[in-house]
């Protein structure tokens, strides 16, 4: 069941542009699957009237908290990264429907470009205790995109790319040797629409399962004002609602 | 709290939530317990199903939002099937925004929904400024909107509202228009017609380059329109256009609405419909009216 | 930077202030050299004297406010003898906005202030909506504004801009019909009308009742039809409403607009004016624009 | 010269629903006059558009500081009251015409009512300088809304009434016993416009110069927009350009 709760924020961390915000409620959480994502509300920000949807990056049941990892591009992120800790974040969550998790056994492969690399560590984490060990492709402009590769190693091998090559392989993710030398069962992707679909397009060659996250602009959040939609297949959907997630097959690309 | 509106519309209180933003009520049932409610208008529905307008559909404007969502919706058969069993039961009054682009479209749609019992009322959209054949060219004349209300109300049979276009010269004609056609009551604003620009890109933000504007920044506007066309005719009439609290509400109510609906407010707070209609009860409450319906038109000096 | 707007007036860049929220210019030499500016277009004048509208003529909204001013001011001929000697000398352009109620009163003016030499423009307001005779009536519609523009322009021989309302149905057939009448541009928005309600007190915030709303909130209905107006019309347009910084003006040359007008930025930030000249200027550097003229209408899709 | 500055937020004391705030610019303090005011930008407000009028509450030219005392009565104010230390504020002063300064020997009152108590102190530092001692006159609901009266006190004889009779006389300023006791060649007020009105048709009915401080609603702040007008005998008036300061005598009340 969704809801409409106050947040507390009990821990920060900053990373360059980005931020990542640990953020506690009173109540226990309501059930959130790897993908959803939350609308947070912007107070204070006389620029930034709607809520912005921020993809859940961790989930900590016992504590009541969730992470969120915010990119600073605009005046709404901003305004949320320069939150102090006790500051109070009115969220509606969880949203969208999240990634499909792999059975036992498959190879999987977490690609992510800059800020997109958010929703795949909770989704790494959950597959982890499902006894899957994934590994990540992390793709940045330089090494200071990627944030938290630490932790990211913690659960799998975290693969690299850099365009300008000041870290792991010089490049786009695509470009990386992972994909000449190893085969994927199911490849899970999120982060700028142009990357995602160079990455659908050598899942669909190898015919491998697929899965993106897009990150179109929304309104409402819930599938009420079709804002957000993606032209699919199946017609225009509503990102908010049908996805984030989308199998690559659904998609016209 | 209760409202008449005429023609067997009777609201538990003045709050209904606006076409287009509240999908069918089913996505906000987490947030809103819909009996609090007087009504919910759902998605704008045309006679044949429509994809709408392609993506990018929104851009935020300072205290506002742009959008030129087209209308898409699956049509008004695969309403009466699909979606109605879903909805009628809902303990609230469901209405049916109706669209067309053409006034056979209008008739033939109108006349559908006048075979569904839950549906107590139709609002007329002749003021859609997102699609070609939105029903906008119908809504700002006066020849135009006695033309399509008066087709209309020849097949539908129960409570017409007629939703107007702020687009206008002078809304107040327009309004008696569509009082003298046989609306039952008129409903006022939808979206200003608007366009934003990314400067770095040099392109359109929206798909369709202009979308309707709403938002807390059309308010000013609205609220005029309400109090000219609440001035102009006798036939109830429903405000809307930027109402984000009780004390909005209120204002539309002096101005001489009979009733309110919300609109974008429902995206920044999903359960804020609810909280409005609480909010009113406490105004009356704190300033001695013993019913709503005293705040219609209440306008002082 | 220099944009040139056809009989005689030329600006050193296309940023001019709108009339009255600039004063005469005078009101803002501690925050901005004139020299700066395209040109300023001093306060709303109408051939005989006004004292304007009872306080309060104004009330705060979402992203913007109102007024209801109503042209206060001391009539053309006191412009002459005590303004114009004290402003002329500016080392900038000095419009005059003109107003007035008939026919007759916008002639009689535009006459005598076409023997002042350093005045090299009229904006011609037929669109000021806060005052029962201020022109609105002729700006509404095509018969009007074709009427009140060929009379002026029989007796004032230098650049002629009219300024539109925009609380019309369709604004580019009113441009139309300013250009098929001899004016040399347009320019747009004037304010759009609305209301504000003090709902504690039951009242109307403006004395007036309703007032012109102004301000960032107002940019997305200002953009679009400045766009409208660009694509009908081949004289120049100036375009204003809500420009609040650079990137805002820079919005409405691409729309298709060859200067632009500050109006109620300058109250949040009285050195405004200048930094936006500044700031289209970065914009053209940054994006390879040899002139600012090369934005006009550029945009793309 | 009027100027726009960037001041920083150096001391804050609470009194309740009031506040007082001492900013300091970098730059040594344009001249300003008692009476005179500041239209501060609120920041981060979403429902606050325009610039706040502010009276001058004090000025310390050593230090480049002013003070203002802020009453919290709305979204604007409450976000003025809510700066922190180090904050920055945007300021555009001096602004308006100050009071007229008696001379030497002259016996003045100064009335104020609520938060219109703010410009009258630093005039009366001022008329201190100039070797006249003011007595004040300041009204409130309840002892609650009389804020900072030891700072008044130090500079001149303080007589309080209160509506409750919580400190002071009890009734209006107008009801005070020192209306009936004293004589004044001079009356300052500043304070709600029905308490300013009474004032000065007691100050009228004895003949005595009155000078009051209007509060209009402003936009420029500037006499540029004609938006803060009183209706006076010679017309309406820009309160921000011709004011805030009124000899009764030119006002038609
Ligand atoms: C389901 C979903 C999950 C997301 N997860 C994350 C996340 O975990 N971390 C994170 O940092 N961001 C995430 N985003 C993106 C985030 O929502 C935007 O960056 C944010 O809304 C920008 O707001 P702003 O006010 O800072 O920028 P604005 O001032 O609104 O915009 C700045 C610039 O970014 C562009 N822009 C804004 N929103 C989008 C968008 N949705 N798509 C494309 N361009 C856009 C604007 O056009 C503008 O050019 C997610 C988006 C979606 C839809
Ligand atoms: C020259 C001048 C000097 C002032 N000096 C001080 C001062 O030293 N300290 C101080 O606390 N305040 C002072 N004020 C008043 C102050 O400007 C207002 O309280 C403030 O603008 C309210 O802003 P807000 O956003 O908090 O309230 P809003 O949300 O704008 O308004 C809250 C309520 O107050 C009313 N209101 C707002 N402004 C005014 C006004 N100017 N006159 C009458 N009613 C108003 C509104 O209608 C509303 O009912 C002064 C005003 C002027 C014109
Ligand atoms: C995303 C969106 C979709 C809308 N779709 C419809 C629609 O289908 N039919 C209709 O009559 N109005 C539609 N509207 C207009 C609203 O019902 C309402 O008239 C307008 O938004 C002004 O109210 P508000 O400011 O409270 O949102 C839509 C508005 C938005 C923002
Ligand atoms: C206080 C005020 C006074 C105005 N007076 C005039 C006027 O005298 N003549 C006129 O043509 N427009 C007048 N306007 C309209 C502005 O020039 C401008 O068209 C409008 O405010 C929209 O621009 P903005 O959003 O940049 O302010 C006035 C606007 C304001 C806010
Ligand atoms: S954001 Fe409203 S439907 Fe997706
Ligand atoms: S506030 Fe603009 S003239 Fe006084």
């Amino acid at each position: 069941m969704k809801q409409i709760a106050d947040f507390t924020l009990v821990g920060k961390e900053c990373y360059g542009t980005s931020v990542l915000l640990r953020l506690r409620d009173e109540q226990p959480l309501p059930e959130i699957v790897p993908g959803q994502f939350v609308q947070v509300r912007v107070d204070d920000s006389p620029s930034t009237y709607l809520r912005r949807p921020i993809s859940i990056h961790d989930v900590d049941v016992a504590n009541h908290e969730i992470s969120l990892l915010v990119q600073m591009v605009g005046e709404g992120t901003r305004h949320l990264g320069a939150a102090n800790v006790g500051d109070q974040l009115n969220l509606v969550l969880p949203l969208g429907n999240g990634y499909t998790l792999p059975t036992k056994g498959e190879r999987v492969l977490l690609v992510g470009g800059g800020i997109g690399i958010a929703p795949l560590y909770y989704l790494a984490k959950t597959m982890a205790l499902k006894g899957v060990k994934p590994t990540f492709l992390l793709g940045g402009k330089k090494a200071a995109d990627l944030v938290r590769v630490d932790a990211y190693s913690s659960i799998g091998e975290t693969l690299i790319t850099t365009e300008d090559g000041s870290l792991g392989e010089k490049g786009m993710v695509t470009m990386h040797s992972v994909w000449q030398q190893r085969q994927f069962d199911k490849i899970y992707v999120c982060g700028p629409k142009r990357m995602m679909m160079a990455v659908a397009d050598i899942a669909r060659a190898n015919n491998v399962w697929c899965e993106v996250s897009l990150e179109h602009m929304m309104a409402c959040g819930l599938g009420a004002c079709l804002c957000c939609v993606e032209d699919t297949v199946e017609g225009n959907l509503c990102v908010c609602k049908e996805g984030p997630v989308f199998n690559t097959r659904r998609l016209k690309w | 709290m209760t409202i008449d509106l005429g023609r067997g519309l009777v609201l538990r209180n003045p709050v209904m939530t606006a076409s287009g933003t509240f999908g069918y009520g089913e996505e906000y049932t987490d947030f809103v317990d819909l009996a609090q409610l007087g009504g919910i208008i759902v998605k704008g529905t045309t006679l044949n199903p429509r994809q709408g307008n392609p993506y990018p559909r929104m851009a935020e404007t300072p205290s506002g939002m742009l959008n030129c969502v087209g209308l898409q919706n699956k049509g008004v058969p695969y309403f009466i099937n699909t979606i109605y069993p879903r909805i009628k039961d809902f303990d609230t009054n469901v209405l049916l925004n109706l669209s067309g682009s053409t006034l056979e479209d209008y008739v033939r749609g109108a006349e559908m929904i006048n075979t569904l019992d839950k549906i107590p009322a139709i609002e007329l959209n002749v003021s859609c400024p997102n699609v070609k054949q939105g029903g906008m060219a119908f809504g700002v004349t006066c020849a135009g909107i006695t033309q399509v209300v008066s087709e209309v109300r020849k097949v539908y049979h129960k409570h017409l509202m007629v939703k107007l276009s702020p687009n206008v010269t002078n809304i107040a004609e327009i309004a008696l228009a569509a009082e003298a056609a046989g609306a039952d009551s008129v409903s006022l604003i939808n979206t200003l017609m608007g366009m934003a620009i990314d400067a770095e890109r040099r392109q359109p933000k929206l798909s369709m380059v202009t979308g309707g504007l709403s938002g807390a920044c059309v308010k000013p506007v609205a609220l005029r329109m309400v109090w000219q066309v609440a001035k102009a005719v006798k036939i109830p009439v429903v405000g809307l256009g930027g109402i984000s609290n009780a004390t909005d509400a209120v204002e539309f109510m002096l101005a001489g609405a009979s009733a309110i609906e919300i609109g974008t407010a429902n995206f920044i707070d999903p359960a804020i419909s609810a909280k409005v209609a609480d909010g009113m009860r406490d105004y009356c409450e704190r300033h001695g009216f013993q019913k709503v319906s005293e705040l219609i038109g209440a306008l002082e000096g």
